[in-house]
């Protein structure tokens, strides 16, 4: 679904490209009040990941490709501003790497990361509201937004071929072709996004913007803090007291005393 | 110099590790930190220049609190050696990834190009500048990982198992730096006789809070303690000897 | 390791082209391609002018005609698209070795295929002469938001972390007598590519705060000095995409002298 | 049981690192390996399960050369610990990594938990086998990567530093479990004291090439031999005193 240079004219390509450049920058203003330390790498990571699976590239009928477009995964991982812009960086070193054309950038990013992302986690969050506020429910929100996103960037592809395309193709074959496979593909999607956000969701919710709101303050437990021994008399008291134990010798013995503290 | 009081700690993923620390070290000690595998140690050391974040509790150094808007300020004064150096090297060569840090400092030219010279030199590393960091020996990038932080001329050093994968000559020559270094120095190790030979303080970190904080010497002549918190001297090492030698007292 | 070059196109060398600034590069590679778009896809000689230009700027580069030729096999399922179109695209039929096919469906897929090769051979050159770090200044140079060049270049390191931990892993396999053939195999992929994305994120996350510890803002200082692109770099930068822009203009006059 | 014969070896780099090592280990052995950072000691046990390829010179296990086509029985053999955990973890969970070795060769259901049990008790990480490994500590990390390899029951034990940053008692613990192993072991430590205790023999690689071979109670004796190869006992370690100690008489 990259489009090359040269396969829609140059006037609306310009025009798309300005359309990239205003969201783009929109993306960049926003992102720019919220961009952590933590966050801009996961935006790297997110875009990598996108870009290797993105390499894993299968032709798809009417010459144009398909992949996953990891709109969602960016968007609910990293939040919408930086998921926008991890995708039209993707797009962008894509582009280097000779899939999809330079001077067609501006449609790639309308498409992928403007519709792509931006939209897909609209759709994301409008779900999520409609789900029990659960953490389960973001993955199955992530599912939903890729499903429906894969086909509406497909259909931003068809405006801009109707608009623009330099190749005399009857509109309405392509509609039919472009949507029926794209459904297909959102499937895909779905699958890999939902898989893959409730991997992160288990082991690190920390890293799912999505999940924002869902996550509660975790308590802390302070244990009294052992006496300091200022010379060797006998060891420390509070956590270490198990070890103090004839059996003190096997990793075990010390875990089950501090477990059974708490 | 550094204050630690109350900081507890949990992962993302819901493991409380640390129990609320309390530790207190004056401008200039030297003291290592001990413990067992998985007692919080390390932990403990990326709060300390604000790679982690207290969940509760707080941590000063020199009375500055390490919190976001001090970030800069705090990280210039703290050097911290990750205990893994896959985790410290990231440049495309050993002698870039040294001068990484005098050169975010400020410091450029001929001064940039001696502090890693002598970095490299202290850590024996001197012709190691032109080669990648991930096609070294461990050893080697445990010494490039060192010699990242030294260049940097901190004035708190924090080492996460400095000397392990270190060949012993390395061992020894690292120790002779450190004993040279006029800062504050604070080392995780598992290395008691080199515990006792660097640092005049220890504390034993365990199950999340600070056991025993005493002098190593007393620390390690106390067998049951030590057995208490998995710590135990090692084959062949005589502590009556080497304590007497170290107190400069020959049996 | 098939995808390598995908992830470093660098192809390393010491000619004109790879000394020259990554700005300067940017610009007339993005100028050059902007031009090829514009020339009209019935002035047939103007495409054969511009290859001959770029091939130039192969030839000046030293990239082995191997090296190009493979990475344009990236068109391929694209030019399989354009070797359709004489065939369903409505319009005047002629007869080519027997088979009537369109005329205006041949053209196109003539401009589709041509305009499509010529934009990348243009990038292949630009990303054969220039390391992935230099691009990331030159874009910073040229005013890319800092936001940008940040998650691009966290990208491209996390790519190399990727295919780093993927390595590793697969070392780790092979050494306790994994058979790749079998069906557990597969099977433990899968288990192991779903840690991939932590393990890699976390791997990264820790050397990104290895920097940071280390006083890191955001830019890397003294490590890349490159000085300021000369004005005769600029100069020669600015020639190529005047070229370009002569061929592509003159294309349209004398395509407009041609019968329609 | 282990033959290496004028084994040379470069990396991609072209940096040569083995310059004919030659080395004959028999059945039941228990050798240490000893040398400085970067002496070639890893690329050594890389060679002999096959994930490095001699550059000339050959490696055979039990009278098989170590080659492609044997690579499958080899690697059932010979069970390698890397030097870094990392490098040998990779399943999402403790326990998986633990079973995908016996899992590859055969074994199933109730055997292989037993396997998995077995192994996780041995290195002292009964409770860790639903954790994610990538989540531990350093030191939990290396004891799981040599519980990855016990599962497997080789013929030969080959490992990298397993002492490393594990604690004093975590260290002891290991060397009653290996002592306790009836196989070939190969190991690889900077830890002379470890070797004393674990290796009757011991052979010093340095510059890529076997420079001494013999009894380790001998070489530890010789200080000006460990001297040459960068190579000293450690701080209040006592060699009269536990080498007594170690062949029985108390001084
Ligand atoms: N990223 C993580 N997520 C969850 N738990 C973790 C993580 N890192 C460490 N832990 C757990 O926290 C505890 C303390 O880990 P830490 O690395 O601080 O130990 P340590 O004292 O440094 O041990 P070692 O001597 O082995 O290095 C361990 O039980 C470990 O399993
Ligand atoms: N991937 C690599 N590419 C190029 N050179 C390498 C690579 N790995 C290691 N080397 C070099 O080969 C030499 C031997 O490395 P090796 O890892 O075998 O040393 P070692 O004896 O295991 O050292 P250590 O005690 O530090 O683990 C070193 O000088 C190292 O710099
Ligand atoms: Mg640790
Ligand atoms: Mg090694």
């Amino acid at each position: 679904m990259h489009i090359p240079d040269g396969f829609v004219d140059a006037p609306t390509s310009a025009a798309f490209g300005a359309v990239a450049v205003a969201g783009v920058g929109y993306a960049v203003k926003r992102a720019g009040d919220e961009a952590s330390d933590q966050v801009v790498p996961l935006a790297g990571l997110c875009a990598a990941f996108v870009f290797a699976a993105q390499m894993l590239n299968f032709p798809v009928a009417m010459g144009t490709s398909g992949h996953l477009l990891g709109g969602v995964l960016a968007a609910v991982l990293v939040g919408p501003w930086l998921g926008a812009i991890a995708i039209a960086v993707v797009l962008g070193v894509q582009s280097l790497f000779a899939d999809g054309g330079l001077t067609a950038l501006g449609l790639n990013i309308t498409n992928m990361a403007l519709v792509g992302a931006l939209g897909g986690y609209a759709l994301f969050a409008l779900v999520l509201r409609l789900l029990p506020a659960r953490a389960p429910s973001v993955a199955a929100a992530s599912a939903v937004a890729a499903l429906i996103t894969v086909p509406l960037a497909a259909g931003a592809f068809v405006i801009e071929f109707a608009l623009g395309g330099t190749v005399d193709l009857p509109l309405g074959g392509v509609v039919g072709a472009m949507l029926g496979v794209h459904v297909l593909i959102g499937i895909g999607e779905a699958v890999i996004t939902a898989a893959t956000v409730s991997l992160v969701m288990s082991t690190r919710p920390d890293l799912v913007y999505g999940a924002r709101d869902l996550l509660d303050a975790r308590r802390l437990e302070i244990r009294p803090p052992a006496a300091a021994v200022p010379t060797g008399h006998g060891g420390g008291t509070g956590a270490a007291a198990g070890g103090l134990e004839p059996t003190a010798t096997s990793v075990t013995g010390r875990r089950a005393a501090s477990g059974s503290e708490a | 110099m550094i204050e630690v009081e109350g900081l507890a700690f949990a992962y993302p993923d819901g493991r409380q590790v640390l129990f609320g620390v309390d530790l207190a070290i004056a401008r200039g000690e030297r003291v290592a930190v001990l413990g067992p595998n998985g007692a919080g140690k390390t932990t403990l050391m990326l709060h300390l220049n604000g790679i982690l974040t207290p969940g509760a509790g707080s941590v000063r150094v020199d009375g500055v609190p390490v919190t976001a808007p001090n970030m800069r300020d705090v990280r210039r004064r703290v050097g911290l050696v990750f205990q893994d150096p896959d985790d410290q090297l990231f440049m495309p060569t050993v002698g870039q990834d040294v001068a990484f840090g005098p050169a975010n400092l400020g410091v450029r030219g001929a001064d940039l190009a001696e502090r890693v010279r002598e970095a490299l030199a202290a850590v024996g590393l001197d012709e190691f500048a032109d080669r990648a960091p991930h096609h070294l020996s461990l050893g080697e990038r445990r010494r490039a990982a060192v010699a990242t932080v030294l260049a940097m001329r901190p004035d708190v050093l924090v080492l996460d198992e400095p000397s392990a994968n270190l060949d012993p000559a390395g061992r020894r020559e690292l120790a002779e730096v450190l004993t040279g270094l006029d800062l504050t120095l604070l080392m995780v190790t598992h290395d008691l006789p080199y515990a006792l030979q660097l640092c005049p303080r220890s504390v034993i970190l365990d199950g999340g809070v600070i056991a025993v904080d005493g002098a190593t010497v007393d620390l390690l002549a106390d067998e049951a303690l030590l057995a208490a918190h998995r710590l135990e001297l090692p084959f062949g090492f005589d502590p009556r000897y080497s304590i007497a030698k170290s107190t400069g007292l020959m049996p | 390791m098939g995808g390598a070059h995908v992830l470093d196109p660098y192809h390393p060398g010491g000619s004109v082209l790879h000394r020259l600034p990554a700005q300067c590069k940017i610009v007339a590679t993005f100028g050059y391609v902007v031009c090829v778009v514009l020339t009209p896809i019935t002035a047939g000689w103007a495409f054969g002018a511009h290859l001959a230009v770029v091939g130039g700027l192969c030839a000046l580069a030293r990239l082995p005609p191997g090296l190009v030729l493979r990475r344009l096999a990236v068109e391929l399922p694209f030019v399989a698209f354009a070797v359709a179109l004489p065939f369903v695209v409505p319009g005047e039929r002629t007869e080519v070795l027997g088979v009537a096919l369109s005329r205006p469906g041949l053209e196109q897929a003539f401009g589709l295929v041509a305009r499509a090769t010529l934009g990348l051979m243009t990038v292949i050159v630009l990303a054969a002469t220039t390391p992935a770090r230099e691009l990331l200044v030159g874009l910073e140079r040229l005013r890319m938001p800092p936001v940008i060049v940040a998650v691009a270049s966290f990208m491209i390191r996390y790519a190399g972390i990727v295919i780093d931990q993927m390595g590793r892993m697969s070392v780790a396999r092979r050494s306790r007598a994994h058979e790749p053939r079998s069906l557990l195999a597969t099977r433990a992929l899968a288990a192991s590519l779903g840690t991939l994305f932590i393990r890699s994120y976390e791997r990264g996350e820790r050397v990104h705060l290895a920097m940071l510890a280390r006083g890191y803002t955001g830019a890397l200082p003294g490590a890349l000095p490159g000085p300021a692109p000369r004005r005769a770099q600029w100069g020669a930068a600015l020639c190529l995409v005047i070229l370009g822009a002569a061929i592509a203009v003159l294309g349209r006059r004398l395509d407009l002298g041609a019968p329609a």
